[in-house]
């Protein structure tokens, strides 16, 4: 083992860290807002609706995340250029960077997998508890927020964290649109020195710590409500 | 190659034509898939029958497991089990006096993907079964059920309709997680698709193919995961 | 017997797959050669960037043969053979961009470059302090960029961007700017086969047919196939 | 009370099927405030379904229904059934309906005083401690304060029972509907419930009731319906109803209490 | 039937704690074949505690079981716990040990009538036509018939405890624990419950019977056990426990009864 490079690399292992960070924050939290939305267009949407939530979960689903980023990167993204204004508005900095497509595709992806782990997780609530919710005046609204969705949530947290470690997974596709997050950096270290182990055992490294952090705190979640076994 | 060929001929099933490797690679996709796939709902539910029955040694060791697998990247593991595993499995069977052994490179990618697929299937069936009304369970006890039989007829049934979408998004992980079996020498759907790309320069063109393929293939397994769901949630109301 | 491991992605003209699964290219034929020069029988492994040096390690194949540059931080890893080939570098821009490959002419310009290229390494002596770099994994993209005006230029290899050049996609956007002043320290050493430190007697083997090669005329025929210049270098 | 001012709770002609079975076959009722209506009958005779069909968690084929003095919109659909015109305005009228379910349906994510707290803080928008405080209260009466930070699921039945009495409770709504309240609880308890109960009969509060307990139908309530096979069979004064029924089925029924 | 024979079920000095809060003090019962034993007791007194304890869902914290002439070996545990030694001798003992359970608890993927035969075909191993036969005259015997294809969820409260009557019975055990079996049934089907419980007595079936109602008690039962607070406070013949009880709570109890 030869960790002698660290000492060159730290600086862009730190910035690729916050990279990783970022996109998998930016993803998750917006993607989850859109997969409740989807979910609930698939349980409770009328007919049309219902059918374009569906359609979109299996699309997204369905082709590589890869294939996604590059439509939208080198798709969309050479289009943007032509919208007249674009160039010199103060939006540009950032809709020029690989980065911001990154994070709206993994969002849309992340969303797409985790409407699906909800819908599920909605329809498992027992129907009772939501005639309950109703029986007392609720709005759709109220009981989404306090009964369907915090039961169903919990009904799902394994699986959404499962789905959350699988997004951290796929950050380092951003690399492809010229994002350096940890995975690329490592890359790079390999590339220089050949070295297969090494880095990616530091890329190993934090992201057990970030799993840990992250199943740590969905089991804290978890304890809240006592099961019986 | 000429720059001008049409698309037809681009994706023609024989040489000249890349649509033959295109298919052969999405065969190789589907069955890498469905191996790991298999292979990692035997350790999920072990697993998570372990995580919920087991006790506290096995628990510990099956959170590091689902923890560790999950979070170390699939290359990692892969290179390290095909390459470092093989190697130090060669030096010991040479400190004894025996032959090295080869071991197939997509037995092990099928093992590792299968190994990474366990730890997320251990949870998302952990989940599926707690979510089951406690009662229900008692009841299969009360009825006398021995274990496997009370796990087959009531625990199954009842945890499929909770686990299933979490499955299916599982399945549709591991059809593009298997593009890591390029790591050994193997040539699935995605390696076929940049090679044929890299060649014509057609980019474009063989990328959508691919991404057809792939819809293709999750528009399958929805008709079947669909299929499996609208059967296991018989019985229940619908969520008004 | 010889097993070369080779990068089982495309890298036309010098290695690739043809639809049949055969493995066509440049250095293929150049391998073909050095074998039936040292009387071995050859045969190929492929795998991915990512399963070349662990391969190596543990004997899955013999030599690395897939368009590796040779350097010093690398050597600390592996052995290499002496250089077989080495191309120039140059820079493509787009359309109109300022041509000039001086310091001053890229000034405040984004410059693609493919990750832990030697490449990366030039402009880090020379273009750093003017122009900005951006990191691809693979020179496909860093075309990509350029046609989609998202960097002015592009640096690497100059086969495979003149190769671009030519290309459907390439012809409308971009444009040569020229190859880069000679820096032999960093764009002289080329790119040789990969082996492991202690098989010095195959490397020793590999240098010897490779020099061979050279001298017998048969280095040039098969060149002569696929470039108008000598790819060896100077 | 004013015996002739509009009524607290009026339901005319409730029909509802599922599929070809047709549970209620035209039901009628009509309630003043501070009536304890009892409605009884035997198993499967659409008792429930006809109180859910008052908040409108069945949805009816047909009726027509006065809620607090403000009628429900209705309006016709495609295939010939009725639907109600306007959403906001049910969720509205809920807030005056209390409802006891017959599996009681305790939120599982929440403590027993955090059920009991959830409709008035976040329907009413009361204030939360003094939702506490009058959960606590509550939660004394139907001898439940020390389980109350207890999840649903560590409960005995009788206490989950009780925890959703007193959940309903806890609105305070003008009218209340019981589904058989009191079939998990000992003998006691149905008298400290049936105290409750006539305490909120004589705060003028209107109640439906469906039981089995006779003698508790009998002593509770201001007037009793005979349900059977989706029809109001008999209905009137207890003492009529379990006196001198005068259909046979009903005497039959009730009947069976004098064995 | 032979009274001084090995008891069909005997249960020695029962203890049971969730955390702090022991819920079972000493609990002894010992029953000959065909006795109806009642329990009864205030919600939460520990009356289901002490079912589920007999067949093992709720693992006691102490006490000697002797089922079907069986005694149930156990072992000390580190924590100086009881804790059955052979899980697969209980689960074989569980076949002989039928249950109804307060919350039903039907499996909600099956149909009503495949709840019943699961059992019997699944555990006995009965052939599937016998059992279905079987299955169907006792859905028959509980008015179930027509909803025997139904799923659980459809199905009012009083249906769905029939259906898990049926069940029990289906598995023609030799003692069968019953927990409220009658509390969502009208008084008529409350009567049909009661003779099937009288004939299975006849048949030389033991019966453990919580439940609510002091009425089906004192007419069914052959002894009468009252609970209070984790304690047998009294036992004995129903006429004493009715009649004249000795104890100040259970007088209290029951005698509520008489108001
Ligand atoms: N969602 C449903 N779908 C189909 N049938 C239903 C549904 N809910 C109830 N039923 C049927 O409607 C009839 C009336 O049910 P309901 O629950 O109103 O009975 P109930 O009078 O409350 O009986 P119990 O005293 O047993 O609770 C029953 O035969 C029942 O099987
Ligand atoms: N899993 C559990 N964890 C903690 N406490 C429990 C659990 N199950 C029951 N209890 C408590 O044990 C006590 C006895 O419960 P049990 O269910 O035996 O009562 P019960 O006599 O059957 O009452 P009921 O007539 O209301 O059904 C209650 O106070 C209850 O809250
Ligand atoms: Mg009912
Ligand atoms: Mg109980």
């Amino acid at each position: 083992m030869n960790f002698s490079w660290i000492s060159s690399y730290w600086p862009l292992l730190v910035a690729g860290a916050v990279q990783t960070v970022l996109l998998l924050v930016i993803s998750v939290v917006f993607g989850f807002i859109l997969a409740i939305g989807l979910a609930l267009a698939q349980i409770r949407g009328p007919r049309w609706l219902k059918w374009l939530a569906r359609g979109y979960c299996t699309c997204l689903r369905g082709t590589p995340l890869l294939i996604q980023l590059w439509l939208l990167y080198y798709g969309v993204g050479s289009l943007l250029p032509l919208i007249p204004g674009l160039r010199s508005s103060f939006l540009w900095p950032v809709l020029r960077e690989g980065f911001f497509f990154a994070a709206v595709s993994f969002t849309l992806n992340y969303a797409a997998y985790e409407a699906e782990v909800l819908r599920g997780a909605l329809l498992a609530v027992p129907k009772g508890e939501l005639e309950a919710g109703k029986s007392f005046g609720m709005s759709s609204w109220q009981l989404l927020r306090r009964i369907w969705l915090p039961r169903a949530i919990r009904i799902a947290l394994p699986t959404i964290a499962g789905e959350i470690v699988l997004q951290l997974k796929a950050t380092p596709l951003a690399f492809t649109v010229t994002v350096m997050d940890l995975y690329a950096v490592a890359y790079k270290v390999r590339q220089d020195t050949l070295l297969v182990y090494e880095p990616l055992l530091v890329v190993t490294v934090f992201y057990v710590f970030l799993t840990l952090l992250l199943t740590r705190a969905f089991k804290l979640v978890e304890a809240q409500v006592p099961v019986r076994r | 190659m000429s720059s001008t060929q049409s698309v037809l001929e681009l994706l023609a099933p024989y040489p000249p034509g890349w649509g033959g490797v295109l298919l052969t690679g999405a065969l190789s996709t589907v069955t890498i898939s469905l191996g790991a796939y298999a292979f990692g709902i035997l350790i999920g539910l072990v697993g998570a029958l372990g995580k919920l029955t087991g006790s506290r040694p096995i628990v510990i060791g099956l959170d590091l497991y689902t923890t560790a697998v999950r979070a170390i990247p699939e290359l990692i593991l892969i290179v390290g089990l095909y390459y470092a595993g093989t190697d130090g499995i060669n030096r010991l069977l040479l400190a004894a006096g025996l032959p090295p052994i080869e071991i197939n490179g997509f037995v092990a990618a099928v093992a590792v993907l299968g190994i990474v697929q366990g730890a997320y299937m251990t949870e998302v069936l952990r989940g599926a079964i707690l979510a089951i009304p406690v009662g229900q369970i008692e009841a299969a006890k009360a009825f006398g059920m021995r274990p496997w039989v009370r796990f087959r007829r009531i625990v199954l049934p009842a945890l499929m309709p909770n686990a299933l979408p979490g499955l299916a998004n599982l399945w549709m992980s591991v059809t593009k997680d298997s593009a890591l079996i390029a790591v050994v020498g193997y040539q699935e759907l995605a390696l076929a698709t940049r090679l044929a790309a890299a060649n014509t320069k057609h980019y474009f063109v063989f990328f959508l193919a691919a991404a057809f393929l792939y819809l293709g293939i999750t528009l399958l397994s929805n008709m079947v995961f669909r299929a499996l769901e609208f059967r296991f949630r018989r019985g229940q109301p619908k969520s008004a | 017997d010889v097993r070369f491991g080779i990068m089982n992605e495309a890298y036309p003209p010098f290695f690739t797959k043809d639809p049949s699964g055969k493995w066509i290219g440049w250095e293929i034929e150049l391998m073909d050669a050095v074998c039936a020069e040292m009387k071995e029988e050859c045969s190929v492994v492929d795998m991915s960037w990512d399963g070349l040096i662990p391969g190596l390690q543990t004997k899955k194949f013999d030599v690395i043969w897939s368009s590796m540059s040779i350097t010093d931080e690398r050597k600390k890893t592996i052995d290499f053979t002496h250089k077989y080939y080495n191309t120039p570098s140059k820079l493509i821009g787009t359309q109109g961009a300022a041509t000039g490959v001086a310091p001053d002419d890229v000034a405040d310009k984004t410059i693609g470059i493919q990750v832990s290229t030697i490449q990366s390494e030039y402009f880090k002596k020379y273009f750093s302090e003017k122009a900005s770099e951006k990191t691809y994994a693979t020179l496909d993209e860093a075309f990509q960029d350029l046609a989609a005006g998202r960097i002015d230029y592009v640096f690497g290899d100059a086969i495979p961007l003149a190769e671009f050049l030519t290309s459907d996609f390439g012809k409308d956007c971009c444009a040569d700017v020229g190859d880069v002043a000679d820096d032999p320290a960093i764009l002289g050493v080329g790119i040789g086969g990969g082996v492991r430190k202690e098989d010095t007697a195959l490397r020793d083997k590999l240098n010897a047919a490779i020099a061979a090669i050279r001298a017998n005329g048969k280095y040039a025929e098969i060149s002569k196939k696929y470039f108008d210049f000598d790819p060896y270098g100077k | 009370m004013k015996p002739t001012a509009a009524p607290a709770l009026l339901v005319d002609d409730v029909h509802k099927s599922y599929g070809i079975h047709e549970v209620l076959k035209g039901i009628s009722l009509s309630a003043q405030k501070g009536d304890v209506i009892s409605i009884i009958g035997s198993s499967g005779s659409g008792k429930s379904t006809f109180l859910r069909c008052i908040n409108f968690l069945e949805i009816p084929d047909r009726g027509r229904f006065v809620i607090n003095g403000e009628e429900v919109l209705m309006k016709a659909r495609g295939d010939g059934r009725a639907h109600p015109a306007n959403w906001r305005q049910i969720e509205r009228l809920r807030t005056g309906l209390g409802m006891v379910f017959q599996s009681f349906n305790l939120w599982a994510h929440m403590t027993v005083l955090e059920n009991v707290i959830e409709a008035p803080v976040h329907v009413l928008r009361i204030g939360r401690s003094e939702a506490i405080e009058k959960a606590e209260s509550l939660l004394a009466k139907v001898g439940l304060y020390e389980k109350r930070h207890a999840f649903p699921a560590f409960l005995s039945g009788g206490q989950q029972q009780r925890a959703s009495i007193a959940r309903a409770l806890c609105v305070d709504p003008a009218v209340m509907l019981f589904d058989e309240p009191t079939s998990a609880l000992d003998p006691e308890l149905v008298g400290e419930v049936l105290k409750v109960i006539r305490d909120l009969a004589d705060e003028g509060r209107t109640m439906l009731l469906v039981t089995h307990e006779m003698k508790f139908a009998r002593d509770v309530s201001s007037h009793v319906m005979f349900l059977h096979q989706g029809r109001v069979e008999e209905e009137g004064p207890p003492a009529q109803i379990f006196g001198a029924p005068t259909s046979g089925r009903c005497r039959e029924f009730t009947g069976v209490l004098s064995n």
